[in-house]
């Protein structure tokens, strides 16, 4: 594999040109799919090339002597974060995908302008002076020692930040299961025996009268009439009742008043 | 006898709590408790007067430190208490003029149902302005500066349904605030310099800084003095204050917190002794403010606000005096508690008149007055002899000194100052007799009209809690000056204020300068007299006629040359100046305060309610945080 | 090659990503240009640490794994339960708060 | 294979620490396994003994601690004198805000709910009774809790803000970038959620949920970039290393200066300093009131402990480079803070305008590198953050049948129907606008004297001037409150419960306390400095 045989290239100091090979591969590749990230309009093809850009930067990773970070940046990162990015997408409506109008003035110029000039500093800056700085390379760290170099560090140097994450971990859980379950109206469930006993106690036994009995239309709106012919006053609907009802706009009899296109007939003759 | 000292400003601290936290049910004594705190505060401070008196001149300053207030790092202030000459005469004034108001509040305040939350602002008020004067460091000072400002705030909106005093308590805070922050600077550049604020050892070490800072301080500390003191260019809060209850004009608005300003400058004399710049620009501040006071004063028919301008007219003249430096320092501090007197008695007075009147301020309105309140009419009579330097009463001793200080000043000043003061001094004599004339003689205009709340006038003496205090005050008005100087005032204070100077030359010979002030003044009255005394006043303000009309109407050919030799450059100069006051000075203030709503008004638009502009903003920030530091770094 | 070019790639990759916040109205893409910024500065870490000989970068780059993950399902909880009330996921609707 | 040595870690120094994310864990287990009726009682017992006991650990630790301060956990973590002190805050903060939080007796069941769905009464689709207007009070929820109890609240908000508190003591005592970072997550995550669980208004408390979220995600991409580029640097990122670093590596600055700003954008904008703050305005207005004033208060002082030991122990030495850039930054808080609040109309939002000059003025005081600056810095924000917990604990009473009447116009006239709150609340503006005789004026006082000995005097006076302007708001709703009618409708005060009652009255105490005799506090805040 010529990856491994990359990764064991990239010793100490500088690096192979197996590392620069798939560098100018997979570099413009992750820059590219980032691009594409912020210009796809489907938020659906959004993740999917983040998740391109992500696989790409675990492969730079790896031949970087961080093979740990590597695998974790696909398996938790790719794997598992990316994965609940698109369940929430789906489950937030996948087809909601942006309007490509800028309601915003400005803010697309001037977000390119600052992102220019903020690249501009970083490269120009902080990069150009690092090219003739020497890379130490991690020597034994690289390799096999990586992943126990790494638990040795979290484990000693890094033992309260790892502590603290932990606090981060409940507090994510906690968090999600806060906002995100919806809370059901507690019920009180009645057994079949209790059911019988309360409605044997209650003050009628008998099913509330149905819409419509003994009237014209079946019609929820229209109350249950008592074989006396009054108003069953069980039958009325709070809801319904509740509100005021409008008449129902009726059309006016002359259909073309609502559409005033007579009257332009009428100017045009 | 020290330990009593911080009891001065611990009391009325105790009686405002007290009034503020019993409640409804202290609104039938509570007013008293007021009264009591300010009176036992008074008998402290005579206790310690006395035997601060007992001792040598040279032990006569005396420092009592409390407890350490604020110490972090290099910075050491102590909550202290200094009692000193200068100290003590100002606890004398404030707590004795207290007391009389006090009383007399309760009798102005007998009808109103926020008594009690009164009292305890004036009570607060008390407190604060005495700290204000005993503290021994600038911390302690600004704490009673910014105490007097609230208590004064909310005491001019005291009613509160009236929109002009909320606006008028508004544009008093908000001025204060501007002068507050010059002082506020001002101390931090004399911490910056010599990293202690206690009064002694700024004062034993002011001469380690850089002449330039120094001015720089004097200007600062000045522009605070403008701000509380009603001075050039921060005057025209003054005016408006009078809002509040006329017990509150008399003590905060005209004897005791507009003349701090005097206090800080006779206070930091070390400091002002340094520079001869900063006190010329000190005189100039109070020449050209008791100018604009007295031309102003002319120009109002509103007796609170004519006595509100002349209290400006007469702040400058304690601010001219005492940027005259070692020669006027006591000058000011004299005419300050003269002035306290009978301004203080002229308020209580107007107040008696108002109270009378249904609160009426309109003086077109009134007339005849003196027949029917015979003991206000007096006292107010005797204050208006004292402002405008009646012989041989308190304002003419103290204010012909001033005059002669400033005559006798080198140089372009000498005529300068002198010649201004003497000026305002004739003017106050006009606008003075002018009020006393529309309002206690000639036709009872009032009889044929109706109060603002419909009801008929009938001006009836005030009762005996009102009259007392304006006797007492009175009293002062006629014998303060005299016998101030007779004890040694000058000498009194020298401890405090160094040995005053006596100035010899200057522009005019001394004995002729007091001549010349009654001459000014008598003229003043003279002029008034014509002016207004002879003629029925009109119940409305005259608009604007044109010329043959008016020349129609006078049927003398003396009163058309008065007119236009006179009254007509007289009107438009006071025309304009009125409205340089109100448009030029309230509109940059208010332009302030504008163009700040305006942008405020426009940049809150920036706040999109949009993530993603807030996340351009963000990167924004990024961006030039990046940059700044790179570019600071490399370039 | 030097491995200064991973950190150039890191530095725009993380200007896209932020560039990416400003433009997208779909919350959960705005969050994606988030995860996004936290990736390049991975690669940064990953790239220094090899740099400096230290396994420190990684470390952080671990230790931003973990968070991110935890950040995530706050995250997109949140978006959740505003998507349940509005039925909408566009950052912009969300702006009742203003001025 | 070496054997793994554990860290030597001093538990007794970091045993508030423990003990608050140790309770933490507990709550979220009562959470667990208690029934929901008996949640309520158990989480404010339980969350109340967890605080009190952490703080007087705290109080027997600092009795003994050693002056120098110590660095434990394989120097992750420094417990000098500024950690105790900002630990102490924190605790007493922590505490007055988990009253608040308690409280059932403003709103009835507490102001906590997780979702909208379930209070929605038959025949009312989602999203059209919520809104801004809230919910009518027949369709509050009372079905959460047992049948016939009191409703009762989201508990979960217990355990989240013992997690927030965790965090922010674990940001304040960090003693290296990552650690900062991490538990920079633990104190936002939690407040995150707990921004979006007001029971009315939910509309504005889940955007301000949303917003908070998306910008301080944003905002921690930026810090942990700079924490690459830092680490680049100086090949780690613990703080003294970056200081050693800086006096001698032949690194490239660009480095540095452009780790330092990125990381500084990150600490700035949990600060909410202009023009880092926009989320700040929005997001306190829509955030429960009680999780406002735990972010106002907590926050605050969890983000400037941490941005004064970055800028001392890490960046000491280069200061004369980034300081004039910080210098702008400040200026622009402080003036965005007074300029925009002036003409705010809600109460909230002003309040947060005002935090955003306020993060100016402590921002000042984080700059002067000296022990005047770090001991002004303390102090100012136990004064700060006491004076606006009450503030929002007096804005929580005034209530129509809508909820909080945080609307400007409805506090017109508010002296006349109670002038007991009307004058606490007063009083707390003044302090807000730095009045003597308050803590405000101490503080300011204190921090522009440290500002002064350490060269930017120009910057004094400056923000002398924004302090001038911002006393203008401040008055404006004194004003309001005082010199103007009431409305035909106005709100109701409520009467509060103890919770509230206690937690208003020990910001009043402390803001007037810390205005008389400061002495005691500003000596334990200058008692030592920040190692690294």
């Amino acid at each position: 594999m010529i990856l491994a045989q990359v990764v064991s290239d990239a010793t100490a100091g500088d690096t192979g040109v197996g590392e620069a090979i798939v560098f100018w591969i997979l570099g413009p590749v992750a820059l590219a799919a980032a691009v594409a990230m912020i210009f796809a309009r489907n938020a659906v093809h959004s993740a999917l090339f983040l998740v391109m850009t992500m696989l790409s930067l675990a492969v730079l990773y790896m031949m970087q002597q961080a093979p740990f970070l590597g695998f974790v940046q696909i398996i938790v990162y790719t794997g598992a974060v990316m994965m609940l990015f698109l369940f929430v997408l789906m489950l937030v409506g996948r087809d909601s995908s942006d309007s490509v109008v800028e309601v915003l003035r400005g803010q697309r110029v001037a977000g390119a302008l600052l992102g220019l000039a903020f690249a501009l500093l970083l490269v120009a800056g902080v990069g150009r002076t690092m090219f003739a700085v020497p890379s130490v390379g991690l020597g034994n760290n690289a390799a096999n020692g990586n992943l126990t170099g790494i638990g040795r560090l979290i484990f000693t140097d890094y033992l309260l930040p790892f502590e603290l994450t932990s606090a981060l971990l409940i507090t994510a859980a906690l968090g999600a299961m806060v906002l995100a379950f919806a809370q059901k109206k507690p019920k009180a469930k009645l057994g079949q025996r209790a059911a019988v006993v309360a409605r044997l106690r209650g003050d009628r036994i008998s099913p509330l009268p149905g819409p419509g009995v003994y009237a014209t239309a079946n019609s929820v709106a229209v109350p249950a009439l008592l074989p006396d012919g009054s108003v069953a006053p069980e039958s009325l609907s709070e809801i319904i009742e509740g509100h005021e009802v409008d008449e129902a706009p009726r059309p006016p009899s002359d259909a073309h008043s609502l559409t005033g296109r007579r009257r332009e007939l009428e100017a045009g003759e | 006898m020290t330990a009593l000292a911080p009891l001065l400003f611990v009391l009325p601290a105790l009686g405002a709590l007290a009034n503020l936290l019993a409640g409804r049910r202290a609104n039938a004594w509570g007013h008293w408790v007021g009264v009591a705190a300010v009176v036992a505060s008074f008998v402290v401070g005579l206790l310690l007067f006395f035997e601060t008196l007992g001792l040598e001149p040279e032990q006569r300053s005396r420092e009592v430190s409390l407890f350490s207030w604020i110490s972090s790092g290099t910075l050491d202030v102590d909550f202290g208490i200094r009692l000193d000459p200068l100290s003590l005469t100002f606890v004398l004034l404030i707590t004795g003029v207290g007391s009389l108001i006090h009383l007399y509040s309760v009798g102005y305040m007998s009808h109103d149902p926020g008594r009690r939350r009164f009292f305890a602002q004036l009570n607060l008020f008390v407190a604060a302005m005495l700290i204000l004067v005993l503290g021994n460091n600038f911390v302690m000072l600004y704490l009673g500066w910014e105490g007097v400002g609230l208590a004064s705030y909310l005491l001019i909106g005291f009613y509160q349904d009236r929109p002009s005093a909320a606006t008028a308590a508004k544009k008093a805070f908000l001025m204060n605030r501007v002068g507050d922050v010059g002082l506020a600077i001002a101390i931090f550049l004399l911490w910056l310099e010599l990293g202690t604020l206690q009064y002694t050892e700024v004062f034993a070490r002011i001469g380690e800084v850089p002449s330039g800072t120094v001015l720089a301080i004097t200007i600062l500390l000045l522009l605070g003095a403008c701000g509380k003191s009603g001075q050039f260019p921060l005057q025209s809060w003054l005016p408006d204050a009078m809002e509040g209850p006329t017990p509150v004009s008399a003590l905060i608005h005209a004897a005791t917190m507009v003349t701090a300003g005097v206090y800080l400058i006779a206070r930091t004399n070390p400091i002002y002794n340094l520079t001869e710049t900063g006190r010329l620009v000190v005189a100039l501040v109070g020449v050209v403010t008791l100018l604009i006071g007295a031309i102003i004063g002319c120009a109002y028919d509103d007796i609170k606000k004519v006595l509100a301008y002349s209290t400006v007219s007469q702040i400058g003249y304690m601010i001219l005096a005492v940027g005259l430096g070692p020669a006027g320092y006591a000058l000011g501090i004299f005419h300050l508690l003269t002035h306290g007197f009978f301004k203080a008695g002229l308020f209580l007075g107007a107040g008696s008149v108002m109270h009378a009147m249904n609160d009426d301020v309109n003086m077109r309105h009134f007339g005849g007055l003196g027949r029917r309140m015979p003991i206000t009419f007096v006292t107010f009579g005797l204050g208006y002899l004292a402002l405008i330097g009646f012989p041989f009463l308190s304002g003419y001793f103290s204010k012909d000194a001033i005059i002669e200080a400033a005559f006798a000043q080198e140089g372009w000043q000498g005529w300068v100052f002198g010649g201004a003061a003497t000026l305002a001094a004739g003017l106050t004599a006009f606008y003075m007799t002018r009020l006393m004339i529309m309002t206690f003689f000639g036709k009872e205009r009032w009889k044929e009209l109706k109060a603002p709340d419909g009801q008929d006038y009938h001006p009836h003496e005030s009762p005996t809690t009102m009259t007392v205090p304006m006797i007492v005050l009175a009293v002062g008005s006629v014998f303060g000056g005299f016998t101030l100087s007779a004890i040694g005032l000058y000498e009194w204070l020298a401890p405090s204020l160094g040995e005053l100077q006596e100035l010899e030359g200057g522009a005019l010979p001394h004995a002729l300068v007091p001549w010349l002030v009654v001459l000014f003044s008598a003229l003043g009255v003279l002029v008034a007299y014509l002016l207004v005394g002879r003629r029925p006043t009109p119940v409305e303000r005259p608009e604007r006629v044109s010329l043959p009309v008016q020349a129609a109407r006078r049927d003398l050919y003396a009163d058309a040359v008065n007119e236009t030799l006179i009254e007509r450059p007289g009107i438009w100069l006071t025309r304009a100046l009125v409205f340089v006051d109100n448009r030029g000075v309230d509109g940059l203030v208010n332009g302030v305060a504008a163009g700040l709503g305006g942008s405020s008004g426009r940049l809150r638009r920036l706040q999109t309610g949009f993530v993603r502009s807030y996340a351009l903003s963000m990167l924004g920030g990024s961006v030039f945080v990046v940059a700044a530091l790179l570019a600071v770094r490399f370039a | 090659m030097s491995p200064t070019n991973y950190l150039l790639l890191s530095g725009l990759l993380f200007t896209v990503g932020a560039v990416g916040v400003l433009v997208r109205r779909n919350a959960i893409v705005v969050f994606m240009c988030i995860e996004l910024m936290l990736n390049a500065v991975n690669l940064s870490l990953v790239t220094f640490a090899r740099i400096n000989g230290t396994l420190d970068g990684q470390v952080m780059a671990f230790f931003v794994m973990v968070v991110a993950a935890a950040e995530v399902v706050v995250g997109l909880a949140i978006i959740m339960s505003i998507f349940r009330t509005r039925r909408s996921s566009s950052v912009d609707d969300a702006n009742l708060l203003k001025y | 294979m070496t054997p793994l040595n554990a860290p030597p870690i001093d538990y007794g120094a970091i045993a508030p620490l423990l003990i608050v994310l140790g309770g933490a864990c507990v709550s979220v287990l009562l959470e667990a396994f208690l029934p929901r009726h008996q949640r309520w009682p158990a989480q404010v017992a339980l969350t109340v003994l967890v605080v009190a006991v952490a703080g007087v650990t705290l109080g027997v630790y600092a009795g003994s601690a050693p002056a120098a301060g110590v660095v434990t956990l394989g120097s992750t973590l420094a417990v000098d004198m500024p950690t105790l002190f900002l630990w102490g805050t924190l605790l007493v903060l922590g505490f007055g805000s988990l009253l608040l939080i308690a409280d059932r007796s403003v709103e009835p069941g507490g102001a906590f709910v997780a979702s909208a769905a379930e209070r929605l009464s038959v025949g009312a689709a989602p999203g059209t009774t919520t809104g801004a207007t809230g919910v009518d009070p027949e369709h509050v929820d009372r079905s959460y809790g047992a049948p016939g109890e009191a409703p009762t609240m989201q508990t979960e908000v217990f355990p989240f803000t013992l997690f927030a508190l965790g965090g922010m003591m674990a940001f304040v005592a960090a003693n290296d970038l990552l650690t900062m970072f991490v538990a920079l997550e633990v104190l936002s995550l939690p407040l995150y959620l707990m921004c979006g669980l007001a029971r009315r208004r939910r509309l504005l408390s889940q955007e301000a949920a949303v917003k908070y979220f998306l910008l301080g995600a944003f905002a921690s991409a930026f810090f942990l970039y700079g924490l690459a580029l830092l680490y680049g640097y100086a090949g780690s990122v613990r703080l003294s290393a970056i200081a050693e670093a800086a006096v001698g590596t032949d690194r490239s600055d660009a480095l540095l200066f452009g780790g330092l700003a990125l990381l500084v954008v990150g600490l700035l904008f949990k600060g909410s300093v202009g023009p880092f703050h926009t989320w700040t305005p929005d997001v306190y207005q829509g955030a429960p009131t009680p999780v406002t004033a735990f972010m106002a208060a907590c926050t605050k002082v969890a983000a400037f402990g941490a941005i004064a030991r970055v800028l001392y122990v890490a960046f000491g030495s280069t200061r004369w480079e980034w300081r004039g850039v910080l210098w702008a930054v400040a200026i622009a808080s402080m003036f965005i803070g007074a300029v925009l609040g002036l003409t705010q109309t809600d109460l909230k939002r002003m309040i947060a305008y005002s935090s955003i000059a306020h993060a100016g003025f402590l921002l000042i005081g984080t700059m002067a590198i000296t022990p005047a600056g770090v001991s002004s810095t303390l102090f100012y924000l136990l004064a700060y953050g006491f004076t606006t917990l009450a503030v929002f604990g007096v804005i929580s009473l005034v209530r129509t049948a809508d909820g909080e009447a945080t609307h400007l116009s409805q506090w017109a006239g508010l002296a006349k129907r109670s002038p007991v709150l009307a004058g606490v609340m007063t009083f707390l503006l003044l302090a807000l606008a730095g009045i003597p005789l308050t803590s405000g004026f101490t503080a300011k006082f204190a921090i522009f004297a440290a500002a002064l000995s350490d060269g930017m005097a120009p910057l004094v006076v400056i923000a002398l001037v924004a302090s001038a302007i911002a006393a203008f708001f401040y008055l404006r709703i004194v004003v309001l409150m005082y010199f103007s009618e009431a409305p035909e409708n106005g709100p109701t005060v409520t009467v509060p419960g103890a919770f509230t009652t206690v937690t208003i009255t020990l910001g009043v105490v402390v803001t007037l306390l810390l205005g008389i005799v400061p002495t005691l506090v500003l000596d334990w805040a200058g008692a030592g400095g920040f190692t690294g």
